[in-house]
């Protein structure tokens, strides 16, 4: 045990310091990739008024979408949320607040909060009504809109393996949003399916050094799958 | 007489050349993958973060964590490669993809597209539509001419909200290819058995008719 | 073979197009994962009033050094070049124009010229000389500049394993500003230890994917040492 | 008496606690990974792309591609992560670096620090310096109190061309220990038998001394 080792024993321990009002980036694209148990432990604590920083909210009763059920969160900034009818009703009856970001857009957000880029300039959304309201600016006779950075209180992220130190790698499509979250959260709090010892993985292979995670929690994951789409074998 | 989905596919097909990397929307442009010409190979770009998208898995190959942009399960092809969401977007955003597929329910004579939004209906989200609109170098809209009301969808200005502005030069629609220049669409090709004045019907925006306009080939 | 494959047949083939007045990107951090074969093909093409972006120029007589030799580079982008006797006296006498972008920078400005970001802000710089002349904006209360976005005609890096297709993975702290200049350039080439085939490396391990590479050629490398520093056994 | 560089290095030591990444610069900076106290374990970070530096390499494990940021041969630590230098600076930049440690020409009463540059001189570049000391929340500057000419090197405004502006909170000098607050330099520790006079007569800036000035302890 060390200063270095970010292993935490419980999903309590992991979330110490999560209470209303909190903004939470979370990883994930779709079902793929998203730290379930630490969705389940925000549910438990029944923390609300949570702005929620997510590529997607998750399904009915799955994913992000369980903590629409006790209206746990007020503001969802996401680039397509097409997938929930709680999320629908709690939207149209003014409920929750919803800052739609394009997909490229919002990577770009949190990459930047993560590493300390206030604002960029992208040509994604100039002339839509995503860039109403936003500076623009032509460079190369091509105009593009001032795009601010986003962090978050908390970022929750799931990886595949982990050694104890944080440094983690993802599996497969499920490494998504998870790497950027990590590294724009002022507590990062990481997921993992497997924790190794510091040294069993290869530092080439790292995907999230560990200076980015906080504490880490080996959790159990049950991977739905949103579109089951399969070949003849 | 109108071409069929898988027609449009097919004709849509003929735009990419060997070794083009090509980002395909959902619906229609999805179906593209299954006619790409004998010689040609192409890479398939998912914006969630895979370049290389292989065939669906079969039954015992299906994996919760190999998913594509529209959260269906997919394999990678030989030579995947597998990154974050950030450098996904670096690659469209830079220009990297070499053309861009994808559906629409208005473009302009100015290149205008509008895709992802109807007001009054319940808004999901532009997904990562306006990321590939603002950024591919080589863009092909696949949409019908008109819509279920007989509308075109082929207009001086769009009237929904744009998924990106000035970026859209190719339109492959059931009943025709056009290219956009000057703030006209220039019809290229008709689709078989559609005459020039049905086009010229259904079409609302400014439309350059040449002389001769050639049935649409398939190979 | 098809359209993907990336290997070409001699370093000829691998800098055609490249001219005079061009402005190159190369990878490399000192002498460490530098081009080697590349540098030495531009040597002996000639090509002259090169615009040179690297983090540095390399010393007498080995890495980018050699091309101030013959004059080939009027301007060199770089955030040290100490190293180099040569880049001095050119310096001194005006031969040579060097603009000095903090290491930092640089690496950012690389990677949002491949990544279609025009111009970002940072506080690196700001009230400092590299500030001078650019917008100053707050953002939170600090003082941020804007920095924009560099791309070349040429990137020219090298990498350890890539295969055909140009999927590489970079050896130990030989990547550094390697996978950056190889999304900035118009035209990639890259240099490697080892062609292998497609599939030959793990999706989730390539640190550049080949959709960033234009053209790719299997290099001997002299890897010289800058500062051998050693431990007792 | 003045302080030695392995006495700087020393006291320099005390500000690490266990778990802290830290950035370390050439010169007497680098000296301080070899008084690490006991019981407190950090992680160096080297800005070409290391989380994790370990010792120099012996002999038989010198590796061309295995550097720091001062072009030294290293090697990795257990458990460290190599990555492209926009990575290494996005860690540096937004933040994530607990500690750094650099050293400097002169540092101002506002935390203004200039370290790269003399004009007249030829100049070499800044390298990493201007971006380390924009984002690090914690930097120490290590330096002499005086230049050789027996100047000040603690400023109320630096002379020198400026790596980085009011960024510098705590100077460690070979006579002093001083933090930077309301535009002073506050003493707060003095080198074993050197006096409050003697680094009164050579501060420049504007000094703060308490009524008590402990001598500095180096464990």
């Amino acid at each position: 045990m060390n200063g270095f080792d970010k292993v935490v024993g419980s999903y309590e321990e992991a979330l110490s310091g999560l209470v209303d009002g909190m903004t939470v980036l979370a990883g994930g694209f779709g079902l793929c990739g998203i730290p379930e148990g630490l969705i389940a432990e925000i549910r438990r604590m029944g923390v609300r008024g949570l702005t929620v920083v997510s590529n997607n909210c998750g399904v009915d009763g799955f994913g992000l979408g369980v903590l629409l059920e006790d209206r746990q969160i007020s503001k969802v900034v996401a680039s397509y949320v097409g997938e929930n009818k709680l999320f629908e009703q709690q939207l149209l009856s003014g409920q929750i607040e919803v800052d739609l970001t394009p997909q490229g857009t919002l990577a770009e957000k949190m990459r930047a909060g993560g590493a300390g880029i206030p604002a960029f300039f992208t040509a994604t959304g100039y002339g839509t009504p995503v860039g109403e309201g936003k500076e623009v600016r032509h460079f190369n006779g091509r105009p593009y809109i001032l795009e601010e950075a986003i962090t978050g209180d908390f970022a929750i992220v799931k990886a595949w393996k982990a050694d104890r130190y944080g440094n983690a790698i993802y599996r497969h499509t499920a490494q998504n949003f998870n790497p950027l979250a990590a590294t724009a959260g002022r507590i990062t709090v990481m997921e993992v399916e497997h924790i190794v010892e510091p040294g069993e993985l290869d530092p080439a292979h790292i995907h999230t050094p560990g200076i980015y995670v906080d504490r880490l929690i080996q959790g159990s994951f049950e991977k739905r799958i949103e579109q089951r789409t399969v070949r003849a074998g | 007489m109108a071409l069929s989905r898988e027609q449009m596919a097919r004709r849509a097909a003929l735009e990419l050349k060997d070794g083009d990397y090509v980002n395909l929307g959902i619906g229609i442009p999805t179906l593209v993958a299954n006619y790409v010409p004998d010689g040609i190979r192409v890479m398939l770009q998912s914006e969630n973060g895979l370049l290389g998208m292989g065939p669906f898995p079969t039954e015992d190959q299906v994996d919760a964590d190999m998913i594509n942009a529209g959260k269906q399960t997919v394999t990678a092809a030989t030579g995947a490669a597998i990154f974050d969401s950030a450098e996904s977007f670096a690659m469209i955003r830079g220009g990297h993809v070499d053309v861009t597929i994808l559906g629409a329910f208005e473009v302009s004579v100015r290149g205008d597209i509008a895709s992802w939004m109807v007001p009054g209906k319940l808004v999901k989200g532009m997904g990562g539509a306006m990321d590939l609109v603002a950024a591919a170098r080589n863009i092909l809209v696949i949409m019908t001419h008109a819509d279920k009301s007989g509308a075109s969808k082929l207009l001086d200005d769009c009237t929904l909200p744009l998924t990106g502005a000035g970026c859209i030069r190719k339109v492959l629609t059931d009943l025709a290819y056009l290219e956009i220049e000057d703030g006209a669409f220039h019809l290229r090709e008709r689709a078989p058995g559609v005459s020039v004045e049905e086009i010229v019907s259904r079409t609302a925006g400014r439309l350059v008719v040449p002389a001769e306009v050639p049935e649409m080939r398939f190979s």
